[in-house]
């Protein structure tokens, strides 16, 4: 394509964060406006992409490398150590790129139930946006972990300030677990890079691929490097019981905000387990498969088993991302196509559930000021679309077919169920519980008598159609036609499977 | 037939343009619902009438791709197929109809036909699916419309708990069709019936594998179809409208999990463990279910009840490799408990109660529900000439001649109950005094009765497609080109028809000299032990409240505990550590530079005085 | 030709120099701790001046450093006696514990 | 190391310094200090003498001992001073500054000790201060003149620290 397509794509952003520089701070619509519109260049850009990708072009002509940092002594050494800008993106990254657009610009929408300091609320979400956008399409630990990073700092700021009541623990709690997470992936980055001389992660993988007899790395230092790694993007996850932050923040912090960090910022992690866990480290990877999946199957019926006697909405949707992350591990505990290609769908799907239903959850808090289920009640009288969109949004979640929960759920099973039948069954009781807890809690909601009057509450407004049909749309879409993600995927797919050589 | 695959489209239409455009239209919406369902209906004739003369037709496309695997997606037209088509876009079209007078006046009107629009074309889907996978989506989203229709009077804690229990109920059974459908996938490598039935054939599945996968797809019916022990939600059910319980809960869906059963049969004809465990819960459920109906005092329960023992009926039939005695009864059943929910529906419609003890006389005041009632209530009976008659007769055949000699003679007390409670029923709703406070009491409008009488009529031929007196037409199409299927009739010994027709004629005789005549006390059982365990279902629901859902709380506040106790305290720790660090770093700064600089000053005397001493860490 | 070694003048110098180290990180006066410093600057200048001449490329740059060095210490004393003054003048003691601005 | 002139200069001189600094930390009244301050800086421009550097010893006493004592004095005055009052520093700390200096000194001791780079023949002492002149206005005059700009900031700055703030506090008055 063109000259640094990528580097445009990921850092359009920060044309809004200067634009908002010139605003004046008090002009509220002005500045959403803005924020709004600074989403939009990545969002068209990556859909160009797709489509291009999807119509035969081919990727590689997107790469971009720029020498960046070079140090070391060059006489001692031999060569210098080199990080590299490099921006790339596979069909997979690909595709978390338009996902991190769409939803940027559905939060950038959902941000107007923001009450205060739109400015600074604004110049951070892009910030933030720049980090997704980054660690996404970075090819390049370094460069991956700096955008690692990037998303970190303003994700604090808009949980700490934006927040609900507990807002400040919310997000202290957050930076704690996830700043050693990223503590440890840092030294997992710096061994590696020390050892091989290079952070590109392909390069990374060929090495460590030709390296059969332990030259580079010992094979007691590669599945240390691998368990670290997984604790690193398991804190991110999250894998039980690195979870009690995630419940936290899900629950205080605003909804266009954890509509981003349900939606992106948890999928980095499995992002990270995909990418660089089983794709550096394939046959440690495969040594690891059993525990996997089975902390995949104890995530799901913890989180299922937890969101059961929840009485807060919004800790029943936080539980049951523990509970639907199970599934993305179960897939990856499968090690076979279908279930790796399930964990993919997983991480799209549920980060277009989530977004979904957090966002719904703001909408009625907005109104109601409360989401605890037995304040709540008998919702479909007073907001029959809301209640509408929120009973699809269950539906999806818990796996219906003809919705993206569906094909990812399904294919995870279907993946592990050729390796592990036994815990697969037991997982199988997952779906169950999944049915259980979000009708509960939706009917609770929706269904049954109301408790309060709704009069002078009003439905859905115009903006608020615009996130929950698209994501519903998209959903949809994934669930009908799965071909929009499959054959992206296919030749990521194919190098996993390479890389575990089945 | 090549064009087959329209036919669930038009409901699907129908649903997204009521769900967007409904709230204009308000009753206006009747007519585009009803129109659709007509063309589907008409479609599905044209595709039956075709499907007579030419063979079956199959087209697929690829869905889903995994790795070198392709998951496909399509639409298959077989004589089973053909027929539930036109079944269940009749009895789609009728209840479309119907539910125009039924639904009258509510303020959710568009909504209503919306989510009939969304089952039927699930419905229509599931019956066109070539393979396993497309039946469990579409199961699976009949499972969602019918739960959407049960919990369409929202405001109704009853409603609302009914549509969970219903949704619930059925994924335990989902659960295990899926689990048993990924366990045949990984045998046979495909999803497809007919691969499946050629990897069978061949023997290439272990037996064992096939009664496990057998056994786990049938808990998937056992669900669905509402066999014990996952029936408790079918009853619940009828909290939904009643041209609702006459679609989803008699005519259609509940008979998914039948439909499911035969459209696998060769797969459990393959193994007999799972043919006689289909057999064992069909007939256990048909009497259980039965005993029950004895005794509910809700018209619709009544009815409820009855669908189950008769979908039991058919399980039986299946499991007893009845595959035409099922599916025929399955067909006759769909007619008449449709017209018998349809005609319930117009009594509530005009009495505005279900409790049967507040209702009787009602044969005078509403002329035409009356008959069309006592024609369904005879048809299901089984009394002769009427269609019921010669479906629950092949069944009891196919029982016999399978040697299951217990199960046949419980068919047969299953069948004497059926025919005492119903016209225990019809007696209790229309025989003796009229209500005082029933002065109101009007017919239905034509819209209502005009399709009851289009089911009557059916609920009275529909047998004589396959009797044994004048050839057995349905049977020997059905099974036309597929041993696997058995024979097109099974024959049996011609006192099992009469011994049928005595014991449901006694039937109606004892609800007469109680419920009519009085010659016996009604109270003969009233207070006894046995009446109040048959009232309260045998507390099957109580049962589960302390089991199933006790140790899921329990389970559930053990991991509370965990969660709030361990990982909190994991927490805990991990920012009590961080806090002290920060504390103690704190401690240091004191403001004070002179601190600092005796700080700083210490620590590079000492690096110097290392550097000096060992000579360097670059030597 | 001369009977001192550059290593004497360096001595000097050190001891000075640690001297002054010593004052600048333990006296609580903050006029002491400026004069220590002032110390510690001329221990340095004669280390400058020393190898000026010792050195091995002798030359008058060492001297004119000292000069600058010198030029910097009175401008330093200067400003420091008046922020000294200011201080005293808004807290009233001289006492360098009592000055912990840094913290907050 | 003969027993010369030059060396017994030295080592008076050195013993002087060293005395001044040890009697600046030791005496307890500032004004003494500073007294002990004057006796090291006199010697150290005893010791530029040695070092040939003739112009720097006039500077070290126009400056040092002029000047900057002076500057002390006054800093002294216009503050008040309890020296009984004033709390002693913690022992311990005293104690681990005193063993960081002692090695902090040796480890400085052992790299200069026994440092020649051997004599080579100087001219520092003729001329000296025509040689620092022209150095100054030839090859250094861009930091020369730099310094002068420094010393006028610190002169503005020093003024602007200590200026007593009459029209704030005719304000709060």
């Amino acid at each position: 394509m063109n000259f640094a397509y990528l580097s445009i794509l990921v850092f359009s952003p920060l044309l809004g964060i200067i634009a908002l520089l010139f605003v004046p701070k008090a002009k509220e619509s002005v500045i959403k406006t803005v924020g709004f519109l600074a989403t939009l260049p990545a969002l068209v850009l990556s859909l160009m992409a797709y489509f291009q990708y999807r119509s035969g072009s081919s990727l590689e002509r997107l790469d971009e490398m720029v020498n960046w940092i070079q140090f070391g002594n060059p006489n001692r050494l031999g060569e210098l150590f080199s990080i590299k800008y490099e921006l790339g993106v596979d069909g997979f990254s690909l595709i978390m790129l338009v996902l991190t657009a769409i939803l940027s610009t559905l939060a950038a929408i959902a941000s107007m139930y923001i009450k205060k300091e739109w400015k600074g609320y604004f110049m951070l979400f892009l910030l933030l946006e720049v980090g997704m956008l980054g660690v996404f399409a970075a090819e390049n630990l370094i460069l991956f972990f700096i955008f690692f990073e990037i998303t970190l700092i303003p994700t604090f700021f808009l949980i700490g300030k934006w927040g609900y009541f507990e807002k400040e623990k919310a997000a202290f709690s957050f930076l704690i677990y996830n700043g050693l997470g990223s503590a440890v992936l840092l030294i997992v980055i710096m061994v590696l890079f020390a050892r091989t001389g290079t952070s590109n992660i392909e390069a990374l993988t060929s090495i460590l691929a030709a390296d059969s007899s332990s030259l580079v790395l010992s094979e007691g230092g590669k599945m240390g490097l691998l368990i670290a790694m997984l604790i690193a993007f398991g804190v991110k996850l999250p894998i039980f019981p690195l979870h009690s932050w995630m419940v936290r923040v899900h629950v205080q912090a605003s909804p266009s905000v954890v509509m981003l960090h349900a939606g992106i910022l948890l999928k980095i992690g499995a992002y990270g387990i995909i990418r660089f866990g089983m794709g550096i480290f394939p046959e440690q990877f495969q040594d690891l498969a059993v525990l996997i999946a089975v902390l995949g199957v104890v995530n799901l019926l913890y989180g299922a088993f937890l969101a059961l006697v929840q009485t807060d909405f919004k800790m029943v949707l936080a539980y049951s991302s523990i509970s639907h992350m199970g599934i993305v591990l179960i897939g990856l505990g499968a090690l076979n196509e279908a279930g790796i290609q399930g964990a993919i769908f997983q991480v799209v799907s549920h980060g277009l559930i989530a977004a979904l239903l957090f966002f719904l959850v703001g909408v009625f808090y907005e109104r109601l000021q409360t989401s605890n289920i037995p304040n709540l009640g008998g919702l479909a009288k007073g907001m029959p679309i809301t209640a509408g969109f929120l009973l699809a949004g269950a539906m999806a979640s818990l796996g219906m077919p003809g919705m993206s929960g569906f094909v990812s759920e399904f294919m995870a099973f279907l993946g592990l169920f050729r390796e592990m039948p036994v815990l697969a069954a037991v997982g199988a009781l997952g779906i169950i519980l999944t049915a259980v807890y979000l009708l509960r809690a939706v009917l609770g909601i929706t269904y049954g008598k109301a408790h309060r009057e709704f009069a002078g509450i009003t439905d859905l407004r115009k903006a608020e159609w615009v996130p929950a049909l698209v994501l519903l749309g998209i959903i949809v879409l994934i669930g009908v036609y799965p071909s929009v993600l499959t054959e992206p995927l296919t030749s990521t797919l194919e190098t996993i499977m390479l890389g575990i050589g089945g | 037939m090549e064009n087959a695959w329209i036919i669930p489209l038009f409901p699907l239409l129908s649903f997204l343009f009521l769900i967007f455009f409904g709230k204009r239209l308000k009753e206006a919406s009747a007519y585009i619902g009803i129109l659709l369902s007509l063309a589907s209906f008409v479609y599905s004739l044209l595709v039956l009438f075709e499907r007579f003369t030419s063979p079956t037709h199959k087209a697929e496309s690829v869905w889903l791709t995994i790795g070198d695997v392709q998951l496909t997606a399509g639409f298959e037209v077989n004589q089973l197929n053909a027929l539930m088509l036109v079944i269940v876009s009749l009895v789609s079209f009728l209840v479309h109809t119907y539910s125009k007078g039924y639904m009258h006046g509510d303020e959710r009107f568009h909504v209503y036909y919306a989510y009939l629009g969304l089952f039927t074309f699930a419905m229509l889907g599931l019956v066109l699916s070539p393979n396993l996978l497309q039946t469990y989506i579409f199961w699976e989203l009949v499972g969602l419309g019918s739960f959407l229709l049960i919990g369409f009077y929202f405001y109704k804690e009853e409603a609302k708990k009914a549509a969970k229990k219903a949704f619930i109920m059925t994924r335990i059974g989902d659960v295990g069709l899926l689990i048993g459908m990924i366990l045949l996938f990984w045998q046979v490598g495909s999803f497809e019936y007919d691969e499946i039935f050629a990897a069978v054939e061949a023997g290439a599945v272990s037996s064992t594998m096939i009664t496990l996968t057998a056994i786990l797809i049938f808990i998937g019916a056992v669900g669905k179809s509402g066999q014990f022990p996952l029936h408790t939600w079918l009853p619940d059910a009828m909290e939904g409208p009643t041209p609702v319980s006459a679609l989803i809960h008699a005519a259609t869906m509940v008979a998914a999990g039948v439909y499911l059963v035969a459209s696998l049969f060769p797969l459990f004809t393959a193994s007999e463990t799972a043919l006689m465990t289909v057999a064992i819960i069909g007939a256990f459920t048909a009497i259980f279910a039965a005993s029950i109906g004895l005794v509910q005092k809700d018209i619709k329960r009544v009815l409820a009840y009855s669908t189950v023992s008769q979908l039991g009926y058919m399980m039986l039939a299946l499991g007893s490799a009845g595959y035409v005695a099922g599916v025929f009864h399955l067909m006759t059943h769909a007619f008449f408990k449709a017209l018998l929910f349809l005609a319930a529906g117009s009594v509530i419609h005009a009495v505005h109660t279900q409790d049967i003890e507040k209702m009787g006389g009602l044969w005078k005041k509403l002329r035409v529900t009356g008959p069309l009632f006592l024609i369904g209530t005879l048809a299901i009976s089984g009394v002769p000439l009427f269609s019921g008659f010669f479906s629950k007769d092949e069944i009891l055949i196919a029982a016999w001649a399978h040697g299951n000699t217990v199960l046949f003679w419980l068919a047969v007390i299953a069948a004497f109950f059926t025919a005492f409670y119903m016209f225990r029923l019809f007696f209790m709703v229309f025989s003796g005094e009229s209500r005082s406070d029933m002065k109101h009491v009007k017919e239905s409008p034509s819209v209502m009765t005009v399709p009851m009488m289009v089911l009557a009529i059916l609920a009275v031929v529909a047998g004589y497609v396959n009797t044994p007196w004048f050839g057995t037409f349905l049977g020997d199409w059905l099974t036309e080109g597929n041993p696997a299927l058995g024979h097109g009739h099974i024959e049996g010994p011609s006192w099992i028809m009469i011994v049928a027709t005595v014991v449901s004629l006694l039937g109606i005789f004892l609800a007469w000299l109680i419920y009519s005549k009085r010659s016996l006390s009604r109270d003969w059982l009233g207070a006894s032990t046995l009446y109040t365990i048959l009232y309260n279902k045998y507390y099957i629901d109580e049962l589960y409240e302390l089991t199933v859902l006790k140790v899921t709380k329990g389970l559930s506040l053990i991991l509370r505990f965990i969660e709030t106790f361990i990982v909190e305290g994991i927490v805990k720790g991990v920012s009590g550590a961080v806090s002290g660090l920060g504390h103690l770093g704190s401690r240091f700064q004191s403001g004070q530079i002179q601190r600092y600089g005796a700080v700083a000053f210490v620590g590079l005397a000492i690096l110097i005085v290392v550097f000096a001493v060992t000579g360097g860490y670059l030597k | 030709m001369s009977s001192v070694p550059l290593s004497a003048y360096l001595a000097l110098g050190l001891i000075l120099f640690c001297i002054g180290l010593y004052g600048a990180l333990t006296k609580r006066n903050i006029i002491i701790v400026l004069i220590s410093i002032e110390l510690m600057l001329n221990a340095a200048n004669i280390n400058l001046v020393a190898f000026s001449k010792f050195g091995v490329m002798p030359s008058i740059t060492g001297q004119i450093f000292a000069l600058f060095v010198m030029a910097v210490a009175a401008a330093e004393v200067a400003v420091g006696v008046a922020i000294l003054i200011a201080l005293y003048r808004n807290r009233n003691t001289v006492n360098i514990d009592e000055v912990n601005t840094l913290k907050h | 190391m003969t027993l010369s002139g030059e060396f017994f200069a030295f080592i008076s001189l050195a013993l002087v310094a060293v005395v001044g600094g040890v009697l600046l930390l030791n005496l307890t009244k500032v004004v003494h200090m500073v007294l002990a301050l004057v006796f090291t800086f006199v010697s150290i421009a005893g010791i530029f003498i040695l070092l040939s550097a003739e112009f720097l010893a006039a500077v070290q006493i126009l400056i040092y001992s002029g000047a900057i004592t002076i500057i002390m004095l006054f800093g002294i005055m216009l503050t008040r001073h309890d020296d009984t009052k004033e709390p002693k520093t913690g022992l311990l700390r005293k104690l681990l500054l005193f063993l960081g200096i002692l090695g902090f000194a040796f480890a400085f001791y052992i790299g200069i000790y026994n440092l020649d780079f051997g004599e080579v023949s100087t001219t520092l002492h003729e001329n000296n201060t025509e040689q620092i002149g022209i150095a100054l206005y030839s090859k250094y005059i861009i930091p020369f003149e730099l310094t002068s700009v420094l010393l006028l900031a610190a002169l503005v700055g020093a003024i602007v620290l200590s200026k007593n703030d009459q029209e704030k506090e005719a304000k709060k008055e």
